[in-house]
């Protein structure tokens, strides 16, 4: 099922193009993924797995949890959820582990391609962007690189506004916001974007660094850069429940990626877990999509996201069912039902509680951790902050980890907000020019700005939480610069 | 019974602290880190008895057998299979060596034949026959996994009472002449001791220290860290590179698949001496190296994803073989396995427990051959081939 | 409570039960638990596994989730095909 | 657990539970012009309504504080309606025995000028039917929020806070 009308959003496809499901032909579009076309198609069961041969299907989405390996053109553990679209391709759920094919040639030895720049920026989200705008302001040459067909990270499939100052972008979408970052970006000569390109690793190389990109994944793409910034955002948390790994079971981004970016309708009957931001945003857009949203179900006692997002949501009737949990998801190869309970002030659930939900899709939105694999890989020192929502690299106030020349900014630093990210982004940004030698003294004032305007955002409750967090960790380098 | 400590908790360690405490002696056993730690857990699980040289043939022809019989002893499944290793040659002078192992190793049971390509191929359905000339093949070497073994032999050592401690490091010793009469040791920040009757250092790469601390010169018996890398697939079905198979004319490269997932595992001899006992950080050039020449070996892992390079050690010494025996009246090393610890380990664990409890061992261990002393009187012994 | 049903590491299909089971044995180092179960060692490299993991440790345990170390991240930090690495992918 | 407000444990605030926050405009000030009534009683990082407002109504020391409207100076000209991040500010207007609610109507289809529509109260209970006076569609608003003015009956008037369009 596709979306054609939305209230918010225009879907622009690319040229039809067929490929083969099991032999059978499919329509779909150029420029979206495999799993989105199979979707659309209502196919969810994608892969059985390796050991226990239960079924699988989508669930982050973003290439990063493996759930949606399939045979590609005799290839197998191809990530469908990332793999465009080409005419004619035959398309295979996998079965357990995969055999290679037999025959093949062993590939030229060929040098990779070199890419050199004062600083390598990974991640093009609003962190990565407003720090590859502000270090190019700044003097630096900047190349960013992200994983995704476009620029914005989770900005483009936000249709809601955000919140903050007019300055801030408060009261533009998240789509409009990416639009408007994007262009500042291309202005800019001394920017170069890498766009499909993953940073898989990063190595030292005396006072360079290395960062192994991977374009398409068919490109290797060797980038040098003195200093990096590492604003790889943020991935979805998993929690324990019966039959958690069905097909139907998606992250909410996986389901905002293909709502709003594919503008493939992710099923009919939603039930949500989580009654934070994202789980509130999530079922606002849902509504948007014309998709029916069941309830949402939150373990705490009290709605954990802004109270205006889920009054949102209630005034057009969908329960928050505070102080429940779900038990399990039940159906044969997807889901068809859930069942939630009640839990007391020990957080067990209370027999006699249980509730069923007829729904095809359970929405998991019960929080975010920080995306610091980069950044442990590389060496930078790890600490467990629960406030800034899971691990994240210690860093000092000018966003410098422990490991010279690495930044960090946006939710790899802590799960916040995109206005929190853009400014740090700045932060980042600019410090790194001024670290290289590159920028002129007078942009502290620029770094000082910046973190007066994150002082305020986060005087309230919400960011008092935060900023309690990043004194935590700046204890560790033991205060500023 | 006597007290005896061991000093490392990765195969060396953990399987002779259980070979002890079958002959009855009460065994504390000390890690500094977690268990496997060290060079176990980064080892590339094969285990071969195709060496070049009396000494090692006859003890891995004897670890083998014990490799046979161990899941059934210890109760626990390691996964061991002998899958064999097939060695190929590039060249005819490779050729004409191995027939000359080969008539060694057969001469001590060791089934080892050459093979042509055709049969290569049968055993490893994705290899390319093309460079190769023929295959030195031994179906009774095989693998097991790192992990699972050690663990084995830990429960069962547990059981058998051992006082098994990580995240526990040895500081000093208490000596008397040439007895260490008690261990010191460090845990969560406090540092208390235990009196000993005998001590064995199997701290392989961190050997050196061990023996400083019990007042030897560090370099008594000279080991060097020696950063090996290892790249692995994704998991994939089992049947497709079974053995490990190694060109040794092109940098000792080689393939395995793993034994419980499936992965493909590619390693080579491109080495990196460790910059300290922390240098675990892979390299760029190995990463591009190694699967040059797995691809070259096999040519559809093209199409696998790579999902980790990780490094360990090969704890050398100036002839690549281990020093085992005894440095003091009871003070014993087993060290510096130069990459060979998990797959000698069931053979040398016994012979050493044995040398410990009772003073002399059934193992067919040459213990002149491993004789620690043999770097201070610049004895070496030809260089033990090093693969996996 | 589930029969193995509720999952913790998709890769490699471990449960709940198992990591529990493995703990009441004794086995309490993330970096030992990740070997033994393979959690983490899959092609997601536990990014959705490891948090659940040193929580149930952590409750097991008695430990704050601060005590407990992430185990390594390793390169590549996401899958990535031999040939790329090699030289790129024409055949 | 008892010091958790009902409407962060609902997901929606009572009337009475809003105007213990801030106060409620009188009955006069209603009759006179519509008036803006912000339905956001939590510290959040916001300062949009409080930038646009053309005659300064809206008191918010900082970003985090609450709004709160000086109705005396509140001209109804619907600015902060349209442009409220989180769809939080509704106006009333008492005329005769209706009130005209304004509210920001984000979702597909709009409704037409003149048209019925069921009316929705803050849980999404039908609670009567009302006509559409207004449809400020997105391209229109400031905000980029299309609005609504819906006529509702005046004992209605602090429940309605949105509405379903049902056509054939």
């Amino acid at each position: 099922m596709r979306l054609n009308e939305h209230p918010i959003l225009k879907f622009k496809r690319g040229r039809e193009v067929t490929i083969y499901f099991n032999g059978e032909p499919i329509t779909a579009h150029e420029g979206e993924p495999i799993a989105a076309a199979l979707h659309a198609a209502g196919i969810r069961v994608l892969n059985y797995s390796n050991n226990r041969e239960r079924p699988r299907g989508l669930f982050c989405a973003i290439g990063k949890c493996s759930s949606c390996l399939m045979v590609v053109n005799g290839i197998p553990n191809v990530r469908t959820c990332i793999t465009l679209v080409e005419d004619g391709m035959r398309i295979e759920p996998q079965r357990g582990k995969a055999k290679l094919p037999k025959e093949a040639k062993p590939p030229e030895f060929r040098d990779a391609k070199g890419m050199k720049a004062d600083i390598v920026v990974i991640g093009g989200g609003p962190a990565g962007l407003m720090a590859a705008i502000n270090a190019a302001d700044a003097g630096a040459r900047v190349v960013l690189i992200d994983e995704n067909p476009m620029l914005g990270g989770q900005l483009v499939k936000q249709t809601h506004k955000f919140f903050g100052k007019r300055e801030q972008f408060a009261g533009v979408r998240g789509v409009e916001i990416a639009k408007i970052l994007e262009n500042e970006v291309r202005k800019r000569e001394n920017v170069q974007v890498f766009l499909e390109t993953s940073a898989v690793g990063i190595f030292q190389e005396g006072d360079e660094k290395l960062v192994l990109g991977v374009r398409k994944n068919r490109e290797l793409i060797e980038f040098r850069g003195r200093a990096l910034i590492v604003a790889t955002g943020a991935m979805e948390k998993m929690i324990p429940f019966e039959n958690n790994d069905l097909p139907g079971i998606y992250g909410a981004g996986a389901i905002q990626t293909l709502m709003n970016t594919y503008g493939v309708k992710p099923g009919d009957r939603v039930l949500i877990v989580g009654a934070g931001n994202v789980g509130l945003i999530l079922a606002y857009q849902l509504i948007q999509a014309g998709v029916e949203v069941k309830a949402i179900v939150e373990a705490m006692p009290k709605v954990g996201g802004y109270f205006v997002h889920a009054a949102k949501v209630r005034r057009l009737g969908v329960p928050i069912l505070t102080r429940h949990t779900i038990l399990r998801a039940e159906g044969k190869e997807r889901v068809e039902r859930a069942v939630v309970a009640q839990l007391d002030d020990n957080w067990r659930p209370i027999p006699g509680t249980e509730e069923v939900f007829d729904v095809d899709v359970i929405a998991l939105a019960v929080g975010l951790r920080p995306s610091i694999e980069l950044l442990h890989q590389a060496g930078c020192q790890i600490r467990y902050v629960r406030e800034l929502g899971g691990h994240v690299a210690v860093r000092d106030s000018w966003m410098e980890t422990t490991v010279r020349g690495i930044f960090v900014a946006g939710d790899t630093a802590g799960i916040e907000e995109a206005t929190t990210a853009m400014l740090e982004g700045k932060v980042a940004g600019i410090s790194a020019a001024l670290r290289l030698g590159i920028a002129e003294e007078s942009w502290v004032r620029e770094i000082e700005r910046a973190q007066r305007d994150l002082e305020e955002f986060r005087s309230g409750p919400f960011g008092r939480h935060v900023a309690e967090g990043i004194r935590k960790l700046l204890a560790e380098v033991g205060g500023n610069v | 019974m006597s007290k005896v400590a061991i000093i490392g908790g990765g195969i060396i360690g953990v399987a002779t602290a259980y070979e002890l405490a079958k002959l009855g002696e009460d065994v504390v056993l000390f890690e500094k880190n977690y268990f496997g730690s060290g060079s176990t857990f980064r080892c590339a699980t094969g285990i071969r008895a195709q060496f070049t040289d009396e000494a090692n043939i006859r003890l891995m022809k004897h670890s083998v057998e014990r490799w046979e019989k161990l899941e059934g002893e210890l109760g626990f499944d390691i996964n061991f299979k002998q899958t064999g290793y097939l060695f190929l040659a590039t060249s005819e002078e490779e050729v004409e060596g191995f027939k000359a192992n080969i008539a060694l190793q057969n001469k001590f049971g060791v089934p080892t034949r050459l093979i042509d390509m055709d049969e290569a191929r049968e055993i490893v359905p994705i290899l390319n026959t093309e460079p190769f000339l023929a295959g030195a093949w031994n179906p009774k070497d095989g693998k097991a996994n790192p992990f699972k073994t050690l663990f084995a032999y830990l429960f069962r050592a547990k059981e058998l009472g051992v006082d098994a401690r990580e995240h526990t490091e040895v500081v000093g010793f208490e000596r008397e002449g040439d007895t260490i009469t008690a261990v010191r040791f460090r845990s969560n920040g406090k540092v208390e001791s235990v009196k000993v009757d005998a001590v064995l250092n199997a701290a392989n790469a961190w050997a050196p220290l061990i023996n400083e601390m019990a007042g030897l010169k560090r370099d008594l018996v000279p080991i060097t860290a020696y950063k090996h890398q290892l790249v692995k697939t994704e998991p994939l079905e089992p049947g497709q590179a079974e053995p490990l198979v190694c060109p040794p004319g092109w940098d000792d490269a080689y393939i395995i698949q793993d034994g419980e997932d499936g992965g493909i595992i590619c390693g080579a001899g491109i080495e990196h001496r460790a910059r300290s006992l922390d240098d675990y950080e892979p390299t760029y050039d190995f990463l591009r190296g190694v699967l040059r020449y797995a691809t070259m070996i096999a040519p559809p892992l093209r199409h696998a994803h790579i999902v980790r390079q990780w490094a360990g050690f090969y704890a050398k010494t100036p002839d690549s073989n281990p020093a085992i025996g005894k440095l003091l009246d009871n003070f014993y090393i087993a060290a510096g396995f130069s990459g060979h610890g998990f797959m000698m380990a069931p053979a040398v664990a016994q012979a050493v427990a044995e040398l410990i409890s009772k003073g002399h061992s059934k193992v067919p261990l040459d213990w002149e051959w491993y004789d620690p002393h043999r770097f201070e009187r610049g004895e070496l012994r030809t260089s033990a081939f090093q693969i996996g | 409570m589930s029969d193995g049903k509720v999952i913790v590491c998709r890769c490699n299909d471990v449960t709940v039960e198992e990591i529990e089971a493995l703990i009441d044995k004794g086995v309490t180092d993330i970096e030992e638990i990740k070997r033994l179960l393979r959690i983490g060692m899959g092609p997601c490299q536990g990014r959705t596994c490891i948090p659940i993991v040193l929580g149930i440790l952590a409750r097991k345990t008695g430990r704050r989730q601060e005590e407990i170390p992430l185990p390594r991240a390793r390169v590549p930090i996401r899958p990535v095909r031999v040939e790329v690495i090699v030289g790129g992918t024409n055949e | 657990m008892s010091e958790v407000p009902a409407y962060l444990r609902e997901g929606y605030i009572t009337p009475d539970e809003l105007f213990r926050k801030i106060p409620k405009p009188s009955e006069e000030r209603l009759r006179a012009r519509p008036v803006a009534v912000p339905e956001c009683p939590q510290e959040i990082p916001c300062a949009p309504c409080r930038e646009i407002c053309p005659t300064n109504a809206i008191s918010m020391p900082t970003p985090n504080d609450l709004p709160v409207v000086d109705y005396e100076k509140c001209i109804g000209c619907s600015l902060c309606v349209q442009i409220c991040p989180g769809l939080a500010f509704f106006m009333v207007h008492y005329v005769g025995d209706k009130a005209r609610i304004t509210m920001p109507h984000e979702l597909l289809p709009l409704p037409e000028r003149g048209e019925e529509v069921v009316l929705l109260n803050r849980i999404g209970e039908p609670v009567g039917k009302g006509k559409v006076l207004t449809v400020v569609p997105r391209e229109k608003t400031k905000g980029d929020t299309p609005i609504i003015i819906v006529e509702v009956p005046i004992e209605l008037a602090w429940d309605v806070r949105a509405i379903k369009v049902v056509r054939e």
